[in-house]
Order: structure tokens, then C-alpha cells, then sequence
């Protein structure tokens, strides 16, 4: 059986050592947190957030607390808080240990489609994407295997407009875990429970590795 | 005796000019200075240039002032929101500019324009469309893109609190885009929930330093929270 | 009688309206902040305090609290801190109002000279003064007229190396005071008292002109 | 469970390599990791380059390590001192190298390294002799120099209060060039003279987040100021 979207998140978690600063981007990823149990991960957001907790109680929400998402969040003990341009010095110089995003496609040499679906949208709209693909030390994308029409988004060359050349370290779909390695190109780490090499190979646009 | 402080938002935006490029505060609703946006679609300058995170939700605050044909171009890293009606149409008819910018690289060139840094080079956007027009340059093997300072004639910023030497603390998640645009434009205009006595702010939680703030026009909008006072 | 120290940083300091942003610089511009009495000016210095007050009573000097000459200070009401970066992103992006430095020349055309008296210096030290020399709003100079040994100071051109180009827009010397104009060079403001218009052009190294 | 507090110089000093580029902060005595400085020279690494705003006071700290012939280059912004000796005479001998760097392009310099800035433009030395070797552009008609990005391969920093993630509030004008050492270095070692219980700083008054921060040693030399805990 697939994973769910939930499931995606907590596999991911599972391998986040404690001590890393992670930014979470919207949707699937920013359920990673829920997951990361019993180890102290630092989760830094694009607004200046730097150590955010859980969601806030029922009203114990602080309307001025929010995390890039616009979600109202709180704050972890320890956690502290810079303007927008220290925010991406950190982002872009490579402090972030992790970023973990959505995709529309990545390609097997890791360069990642995930802001705009044609070169013509309406209005292009890219936010923190670029910086945070350009800059974070590691970039893990979590996405469903195939887009809802059955196409592959693990692809051999992008077709999409790239937020980031070369940047995709590690891929978690609904069907497995797969590395992105220099040269080689897509790795298979993990099968979902129930999936098959081969299911996997046939709803992929690259060659998928397996040892 | 220096003071900022001015009794009305008229005041605080007075002189304001068409053709002006805006720097316009917060992200998200936090950080805003909506009332500040309010009085510029009163004082009328028009042709302006916004530069901003979003492109306005709903018909409201900046969206409004779009909707009045009073912006000729806007520059920010994310155009979309929860409702984008009133900046997509004028998009989709031509009578808007977008210049889209990466988040980071936006609140950097703000950055480079209030530390008299003409330009500098990010990796961020290198290979992508958002390179076009742009100077690429390799340092060390490594392919960056040019980007340059962003000045703005006016800077639009909200703050938790401030002083009469309008010094100001923000609070939460509040400083965002602020104290980069303080620093970047020729006229600051600061919309703050609370006055506090001048020494009474903490020296060490001033983000913002007077010296880039030009008017405060005080906007109370509730909220409990209160900052330690100067030891 | 021409000015004496005390005297030229007074004069200079009868200038500096209130509400304006002052980095003094080492020596006698050091003097001018005791003799801006009466409005509010706020002191900058280049280690990160933004609102210096006065010299610390005996007993009362708190030794995390000095300024860029390494003295121990005190913060005004409305001080703040801020790091390096900041503190000359102030001074390197045009927020300082006014810069006064002590020179070594200064050129008719506002070129100063005031770090190194030779290319061949033993260990050259800039310091923060070329910094305030490009980015702040006006730099004015207080010094002696001229050298311990008579040369002049106001000259055609610096023999020194440059600190800055053009920058100078204001000299306040034991003589006189004297306003550095675009194309046209000095121009005299005021003269010391007991001080003629021939001792003082017999004293400079360029034209002083004068209305 | 996030620990970055060690129990030792020399633990603190654990690993630092022959010929690495140490950033050093500190302005005057205020902000000096003096105690670090001391483990460097016991820890043996050499062939170093020292980056730091003075080149050493007296025989002791930066000069004494110069003294003993471990550092090969310093770049800073002011080589004199009250008590010069010991660089003069090495710089004089020709067994030093030297960089001068103005201070606010030294300061600039390290936050581009932290920031992933390799390289930008500035108005500070051009048209002087330090714009020498440099590339130079006009931009809107204004002499510009280039100047790059300057990272370490350690930073010794010191702070007034630190916890367990390394988060660090600074004292004064104990600020000074720590913050942009902590952010520019592969390995940034903090002395500090108090240890706080995570949770106990303000989020406002943290100016180093412990995120730019590997390692933190206790080093207690006496003072009273209290910070404001958080709210």
C-alpha cells in the first residue's frame, strides 16, 4: 500500500537527526514536524522565526506568530527571531541543514521544478523557493510519485521552469524513498510497503537505480 | 528635541509623490502597516512603484490602491494569495508591471540599498528564468547572478513600539521586511501600537535605530504584549 | 589669537543642529560632542553604539561600553546597539549626517588625506575612515592650519595617500573656517580671532577664496 | 537532546588545523574571546591567518601567537595599537604578510561569507591606494570596488550569555564584529560568560542564534548586567 501524505512526512522524519535547523516548506512538507518525535530539531521559517514549537491551544494563539505558510505557530524554548534579510543570510549562506519541499518535477541530476508550470503563468509567483534551493546544505523534496493524471514528476530533464540546478539531495514519494546521486542519478533507498520494483520503474520518467 | 512622532496619518504621509517607489512592509498580515497603506490611497500619489512580498489580498490595502490604477509597477516575490483577483486581472490586461524577484534576493537588494552596496552576486535564481537580463558571473567555479540595490523613496513599515527618536521594537514575527526597508528609503514612515517614554525601550532590543525612521504616527490595534523595559 | 583645540571644536559644534547623527573621529573631533549643549545630537560610533551621553563618572563606567577611540562612554536616553555589519551599513549607506575627522591635508578639490603619511608606511592603519569618508552625508575636518613644522594642510592636490575623493566639505582649523566648494575650491567662512586674510593665505598650500 | 556547551578550552579548541583562516572578534578589549586566544596558542595549530579589527596588543593574545611565529597573514583594519611591538617588528622582518581591509569592508566582508554573498560592490577605497589589485565598476556613474567575500575556517567569538543551543546575547558594545564571525565560519566556538537555562533569553535580545554557533565554553570573568529573561 502507497503512503499516505502523513505517512510521506513521518518516513521522512525518521530521518532527520536531532540537532539539525530545518525550513518546512507548505503543504506535505510542513507535516514533517508533527513527526519528528523525541529529538530536538531547531524548525527556522522564512519570516524570521528561528525555533518554531507546535501549533498553538485553542486560544493561546499569538496573532503575531506566524511561520512562512501564514500559519499561526508558537515558539520552541530557545527559539529567537530575526528581520527578512538575516532570515535568507542564513538561508542563503548555507545554515540550513535541511529544507524540505514540494515538487512539480526533479530531474535525475537533481535539478528541481516546483514555482511555476509554464514559462508563460499568469503570474509566476516564486517566494523563498530559489534561495532556499540555492542555499540550504541539504534539499529534500517530498511529493506524491505521479502528478493526478498519472505523469511521471521524477523525470530526466525537467520541463518546467527550475527553481535550483543540481539541488535535490533525496526524494520521498507515496512509493518509495529514492537518493539523487552526482552522476548516477535516481537511487532507491526504500520501497513503500506493497510496492514493487517494478511499479515503481513503470510510473517514473528516469531510470530508477536499485543495488 | 528630536521628535518623530505625528499626530495624524495625513501628516505622516504628506509630501508623498507620484512616481514614488514604495517599500511597503510585513508578511503575511503580520507587520503590515495597513493603516499607513489606508492614508496613501487618501493622499493620492500615483504612478508608483510597490515593492512588496505579496501582490494584495482581496480589494483592501494594497489591492485597493492597485485596483485605483495607482500603481505602474509592482516588485515582490509572490503575486499569489488567498485571493489575487484585483492584481491578476490588472496583470492579465496589461496594466500592471511585475517584476518578480526570489524572497531572499528581495529583502537582500533592500538590504544593499540602505548599506550603500550598488549590487552584489547570489547564487539564488543562477540557471533559472529569473537569471534573464540579468549579469552572470562564476566566482570559484560557481555560477551567480547579479543582482542590484533596491531604494525606495518611501518606506511604509509597522512596529510593536517606539520612541520619539523613533527607535523601534517589533514584535513576534513582526520585523520581517521592516528594518531592511527603514534603512533603504529616502522618507520612513512607521505605523506603531505603542509611544514609549525615550529610554525606556531596551538598548539591546531596538532593531530598527531611530536614525532610519523619519515619522511615527501611533495606531493602536490592541494586543497585550509587553517588551522588558532598560535595565 | 587663533583658535585652540577646545576653541575649534566649540565653533565646529555651534554648527550641528539638533536631531542630527555625528560620528566623531579620534582627537579633536572627540572634543566636539562636550560642546553640543543645549539640542539633541545623536552620537554614533563605529563598534555599534548608536546615542552615546557623556564621559562616565569616576565609579560608574561599566567597561562593555566604550567607543570606536576605545574610550569608556555612556549611552543617552534612546540608545541602541547593533553589531558591525550594521553599524557600517549606517555609516556606508548615507545615514550618518555628519562624519568629523581629523586630516593630514585636505585638497581644494575635498580629496582628504588623513591614514597613511606614505606609500611606504610601516603598517598602514585605515580603520574605519575611509568608510566615513564615502558614505556619510558631510564629512567635515577640524585640525591645526597647518603642520608642526609650518607646512600647509589646505593644499592643491594631497601628496599623501587619499583617504577619500572629494568628500571634505567643510575645514575648521586654528585660523578659520573654511567651506570646500565643487569647482571652486576653498572659500572662507570665518577667521579666528586676531587673524587676517593674508596670515591665513600665507599659511595655506591652495587659493582661499573669499566674498 | 541539543548540547553545544563544552567543558573545556581545549575541547572548545578540538580540531583546529594548521593553516586555517581564524576570525577573531572583539572591538578594543570589549567582545574579545581572550581566553580562547590562550587556548589557540597552548592547542599548537600554525601557519594561520588571523582575521581580526587590531593586529595585537603588547606579548600577549594575538601577539603572542604572532610572537611564537604561528600566523603567516593577518587581515584587519588597524595593524597599530597602543603597544604595536610585536606585529612591527614581524612586519618590519617580512615574516608577516599583511591585508589591510577598511573596517566597514572588513565587517561586509565576513557577513557576505555568512550571507552566501561571494561578492559586492562598494564606494569605501575607491580611487585610494587599498583599491589597488581590485576590480573597479561604475554604477550610475559612481566608482565602485569589488570586494570578496571572506569567510573562516574558525571563529572565536565571545558573548555575554549563552544556552545549550548556542543561542547568544551580547553585552554593550560587546557585539561588535562577533555576530558576523559567528555566521562566516565552519566551525564558530563562542566564550561566554554566563550559561542560561534554554528558554531563559529573550528571543528579542538573542543577535546570535545558536543555528551560527557549534560550540560554547563558560568563561566567568566577573560583571553584573542582567539581561531581561523572556516574557
Amino acid at each position: 500500500m502507497p503512503f499516505t501524505r502523513d505517512q510521506m512526512a513521518a518516513r521522512l522524519a525518521t530521518d532527520v537527526p536531532e540537532g539539525w535547523c530545518v525550513n518546512l516548506g507548505i503543504g506535505i512538507p510542513t507535516l514533517v514536524a508533527n513527526h519528528v518525535q523525541g529529538k530536538e530539531v531547531i524548525f527556522q521559517s522564512e519570516n524570521g522565526v528561528i525555533g518554531m514549537g507546535p501549533a498553538p491551544a485553542k486560544g493561546h494563539e499569538d496573532p503575531w506568530l506566524i511561520n512562512a505558510g501564514k500559519q499561526l505557530v508558537t515558539l520552541a524554548k530557545g527559539a529567537s527571531f530575526v528581520g527578512h534579510a538575516d532570515s535568507f543570510a542564513m538561508i542563503r549562506g548555507g545554515h540550513i541543514d535541511l529544507c524540505v519541499l514540494g515538487a512539480f518535477e526533479v530531474a535525475e541530476n537533481g535539478d528541481l521544478a516546483n514555482w511555476a508550470t509554464s514559462e508563460n503563468d499568469t503570474a509566476p509567483a516564486v517566494g523563498g523557493a530559489m534561495d532556499l534551493a540555492a542555499g540550504a546544505k541539504r534539499l529534500w523534496v517530498v511529493m506524491e510519485h505521479t502528478t493526478k493524471d498519472g505523469r511521471p514528476k521524477l523525470v530526466e530533464r525537467c520541463g518546467y521552469p527550475l527553481t535550483g540546478l543540481a539541488c535535490v539531495r533525496r526524494v520521498y514519494t507515496n512509493l518509495a524513498v529514492i537518493d539523487v546521486l552526482p552522476e548516477k542519478g535516481f537511487m532507491l533507498v526504500d520501497l513503500a510497503p506493497g510496492v514493487t520494483l517494478d511499479e515503481l520503474r513503470a510510473k517514473s520518467g528516469a531510470a530508477i537505480h536499485a543495488n | 528635541m528630536i521628535n518623530k512622532i505625528v499626530q495624524s496619518v495625513a501628516e505622516a504621509l504628506a509630501g508623498v509623490k507620484d512616481g514614488s517607489t514604495v517599500l511597503i512592509g510585513g508578511f503575511g498580515s503580520v507587520g503590515q502597516p495597513d493603516v499607513l497603506i489606508e492614508g496613501l490611497i487618501e493622499q493620492g500619489a500615483k504612478d508608483l512603484v510597490a515593492v512588496l512580498n505579496n501582490a494584495g489580498v482581496g480589494r483592501i490595502g494594497v489591492a485597493r490602491l492597485m485596483e485605483l490604477g495607482r500603481v505602474r509597477k509592482i516588485i515582490c516575490s509572490f503575486p499569489r494569495s488567498s485571493d489575487p483577483v484585483v492584481f491578476e486581472t490588472l496583470y492579465r490586461e496589461g496594466r500592471i508591471e511585475l517584476e518578480i524577484t526570489p524572497q531572499g534576493t528581495l529583502a537582500e537588494r533592500i538590504r544593499a540599498a540602505g548599506a550603500g552596496i550598488p549590487a552584489f552576486y547570489t547564487a539564488t535564481a543562477a540557471g533559472t528564468l529569473l537569471e534573464r537580463g540579468k549579469e552572470v558571473r562564476e566566482f570559484d567555479g560557481k555560477r551567480y547572478v547579479m543582482e542590484r540595490a533596491l531604494p525606495g523613496d518611501v518606506a511604509l513599515i509597522e512596529a510593536w513600539e517606539a520612541d520619539r527618536w523613533g527607535n523601534l521594537v517589533y514584535r513576534g514575527s513582526g520585523a520581517n521586511f521592516n528594518p531592511v526597508m527603514a534603512m533603504a528609503a529616502t522618507l520612513t514612515v512607521a505605523q506603531v501600537q505603542h509611544i514609549r517614554e525615550l529610554g525606556a525601550l531596551h538598548p539591546h532590543m531596538i532593531m530598527t535605530p531611530g536614525v532610519y525612521v523619519n515619522r511615527v504616527v501611533q495606531v493602536d490595534r490592541g494586543g497585550d504584549w509587553v517588551t522588558p523595559e532598560q535595565a
